[in-house]
């Protein structure tokens, strides 16, 4: 059952050295604020799991937090490269990255899997590519009734989920609407769940077959606002596209990527003193 | 003539490919482009599938991300990404998968992972995303991207998605569904897929192109169709309305605030 | 592209003897509009499926209708047997009826499956169960990565997916809220789809992530105001739970249920006739 | 003591075994009635998910059937039918899975598809339904029905549901995950697996019910524990909420009209 609780406190009691997580988000809802807290907290080792690694993920990787990532796209939408990503694959800096390289396809079954208490997916991909090459979790199998051959990956199962959404209600129950990516998918796969929100409501009113997390497959919820800045939340602030284009100047060089992470991330106590520091403000939505 | 340059070319011919009430699966950057600026003037009723999950998105500038929540808000409906690429992809619900590349060989094949070795990459580029099975599963794939020799390549670095493998039959012996590649837009030519062996063949140079020009920005010896003809070039309306869509695409993107400093 | 037209049109182009039709609706939304022209219609030889074939389904196959069933639950919910169902599959009567038959879990992966351009399914289920021993469509398989044995049932293709909603607008969108059951699968497994509705508005009006089958995979929609009843459609009227039970005492008689058939069905032009015909009063939603 | 039927009594014991907070997939009828009444009396946290997709559902009075109006209205959310199957049931988050059944057997096997043969069946019963699964894959089972002779039996005559098997460790060995049932609770009886050899064991029996009544009624020599207990009888308050819910539903579905003629 959902426990309502600072991200610090969840981050610290439920996230381990060595742990599997994923922080997913498909470019809307990125729980950047957790990934912080992540950094803030220095774990060690973590495999890293996501579609879409972006921004987030390369601070964590350029801090040396990740020994592992499972994923299907890593870039900068938008903007181009994830120079810490690609300093650690190309140059081993800060430390090597071990890659589990997927198409988002297969990646996006291989949660429905874990989240469906399976130990594998089946799907139609990766035939004539060369990811199989790279990558030994891609198998292939053969359809019991046609004899056809598809491409097999195994479940994605993290430690931890860690998801942003808009909402949740006072006994943790989770309402999240607009871009989904697999955030569902995730938190069901997961053994222990944190959904940082934009807000705590007396009731969800949540429409009809709405994406709605119930409290007993969540672990932590905790109020963090603005939390998936640079990314957005729907009905509450926009993306703010500006501060992707200002990570490629900062994530380009080692030594100013590390400064501006210390200063404004490592030596402030949560998010908000962080978008303070950092001199953000949070664009609200544009008018329709 | 209106004067163009050669990225409103390529912009407006691969506008022009996509056929008023297809499903288009549509990829970040300049399918996005085209496939918007489609929709805005002879293709009203495309309809445009992001693999974040919006249905029928009908952004009114052009997304920065494959998630802007343009594209939500507009959509008919926004499913999650497992059911995007399990329902309505793999589901055999695309009749158009508008895709960019990084490299491309003559088979129309696709690199966007890797220049270099896997191991020791010289470039560690984004990866495959959802192109691989867009690839394989779209009942035709349009293919939009610049025109150099560094894309354009003899060999491909890394096989990401496939079009039509090597060549002839490839693809089917394969077992992919969709048809693969059937035009690739530049910005200096068409090229579409010898019906026999598969190879791109130049099939329209775009207006003031030379022949030597593309074959120079090819890696490969390209092939230039007998019916070789030239593109229209944009009309004063498909121009009027690309620019008016960037123009508030950069208005839209530029206004927000929030500096990382 | 969907286009909008008569529930008699649309049963007449798009169902031909010998189709494979699933009629779907779990309890709610249940297509018995559309279930009626099939029998007006007399089509004949058809393999029905649906995981829970209820009256509707006791009609087509006491009218003869049906070759095959492949189900997973049959019967009146909340009364009892299905009388006609049980006359064909105990005694072959009007016709033999033959079976193959699944648990829910698996007949709705088979759906999941067929909407995903799968030929199969795979899920964990009929261990140590009869099932398998009478179905030759229950396979097994290993898990590539873990060796574990999995269920295997083949993808559910149906000719036409046949479904009630709620709404549709001018254009063939389609909006359905409230229980979905596997309607959306069936339809999107389908080759051709027939969505009988409530009433035709100008906008939709759906909330964020509802459940919305957008025209281009719709074959047909047919306004049929109270099409599902006896079974209901949240927001407009309520379960009939009388008929329910009424349809105990109708069908348990082949000669009683005949003649009621042909009476209030076979001898009416379209759903409306057949509810003024049987003297039904469809009720109105129970205020909460 | 209060007067209360047998009935009663089985709805009181059943109810009684939910523990509060615990997600319990409901099997209508007898189930959702228990279910229900835990929920009413004293697990207001219980969380109901029903095969038709409602999570989370709080009616206030029993549905007819497994997808009933007030189920959707009530819940947390409703999703779809393979959703429950694959994410919630699959995916290992139901503690209890609260079944009925037509046959039982010694070790806990249910049979709800046919009475006698198969492909000759005397009576043709609705068959699996969500059963099978819930009985795999619930981390616990709970079973209610009716005691009789005819339910009871020797050997079910289709094994559609596994309980544990052909007893002791049958069950892992068939690699179903959850512990299958931990309680049987009938109008006569409460019955649990023996911890070895996971015979069903007459564990309480209900109040004014004679050891000799229930093995009449059971098909197999069923055997009593040496701690045999009686059932606390309903108290006032169970007993008044159970009717007050039987009349409101009573109410709430005979007050629509509709009759077919």
């Amino acid at each position: 059952m959902a426990e309502i609780t600072s991200l610090r406190e969840a981050i610290a009691a439920l996230v381990r050295d060595g742990d599997t997580v994923a922080c997913e988000g498909f470019t809307h809802l990125i729980p950047h604020a957790a990934g912080h807290e992540l950094i803030r907290q220095n774990k060690r080792d973590l495999t890293l799991v996501r579609l879409t690694p972006d921004v987030i993920y390369d601070q964590l990787i350029g801090m040396g937090c990740a020994r592992k990532l499972v994923f299907s796209w890593g870039g900068n939408p938008g903007v181009g490269s994830l120079h810490r990503f690609r300093d650690a694959v190309e140059n081993g800096h800060p430390r090597p990255l071990e890659l589990e390289e997927h198409s988002h396809a297969a990646l996006a079954n291989a949660y429905v899997a874990g989240a469906s208490g399976l130990t594998f997916a089946v799907l139609r991909a990766y035939a004539g590519t060369d990811l199989p090459a790279y990558n030994s979790n891609i198998r292939f199998l053969r359809c019991p009734f046609t004899g056809e051959e598809y491409a097999a990956v195994p479940a994605v199962r993290p430690d931890v989920a860690i998801i942003h959404a808009q909402k949740a209600d006072r006994r943790g129950n989770v309402l999240l609407w607009g871009i989904l990516g697999v955030q569902k998918e995730a938190v069901l796969a997961a053994k222990r769940a944190i959904v940082t929100v934009e807000e705590i409501v007396e009731e969800l009113d949540a429409p009809p077959n709405a994406c709605v997390l119930p409290r007993f497959v969540v672990t932590a919820v905790c109020r963090v606002p603005f939390g998936a800045h640079p990314s957005y939340a729907q009905g509450y602030y926009a993306r703010d596209n500006r501060f992707y284009r200002a990570w490629d100047d900062i994530s380009r060089d080692r030594e100013r990527f590390r400064e501006w992470m210390v200063r404004h991330v490592l030596e402030t106590a949560d998010f908000a003193e962080y978008l303070r520091s950092a001199g953000i403000t949070v664009p609200p939505e544009r008018s329709a | 003539m209106t004067d163009f340059s050669a990225s409103e070319m390529m912009a407006v011919a691969a506008a022009r490919m996509l056929r008023d009430g297809t499903v288009c699966f549509v990829g970040i950057g300049l399918p996005s482009t085209a496939a918007n600026l489609a929709r805005l003037t002879h293709a009203p009723e495309v309809v445009l599938i992001y693999e974040s999950g919006p249905i029928g998105a009908k952004p009114s500038v052009l997304p920065l991300s494959i998630g802007d929540g343009e594209l939500a808000a507009t959509a008919d409906t926004v499913v999650s990404t497992p059911e995007i690429f399990r329902y309505w992809l793999q589901g055999g619900r695309i009749d158009i998968g508008f895709l960019g590349a990084a490299q491309i060989d003559r088979f129309g094949n696709i690199n966007t992972t890797v220049i270099g070795d896997y191991r020791k990459p010289k470039v560690r580029l984004p990866g495959a995303g959802g192109a691989p099975e867009i690839a394989a599963m779209a009942k035709e794939v349009f293919i939009v991207l610049r025109h150099t020799r560094r894309a354009f390549v003899e060999e491909l670095d890394f096989v990401t998605s496939v079009g039509h493998g090597t060549g002839g039959d490839s693809r089917a012996r394969l077992g992919l569904p969709g048809a693969g590649p059937t035009v690739v837009i530049t910005d200096l030519c068409l090229l579409r897929p010898d019906p026999e062996t598969k190879e791109l063949v130049v099939t329209a140079l775009h207006p003031g192109i030379a022949r030597d020009q593309v074959a120079r920005a090819t890696g490969w010896p390209v092939r230039f169709a007998a019916d070789l003809v030239v593109t229209e070039p944009p009309t004063p309306s498909e121009l009027a309305a690309l620019r008016d869509l960037w123009r508030r695409t950069a208005e839209a993107h530029g206004e927000t605030s929030g500096e990382g400093s």
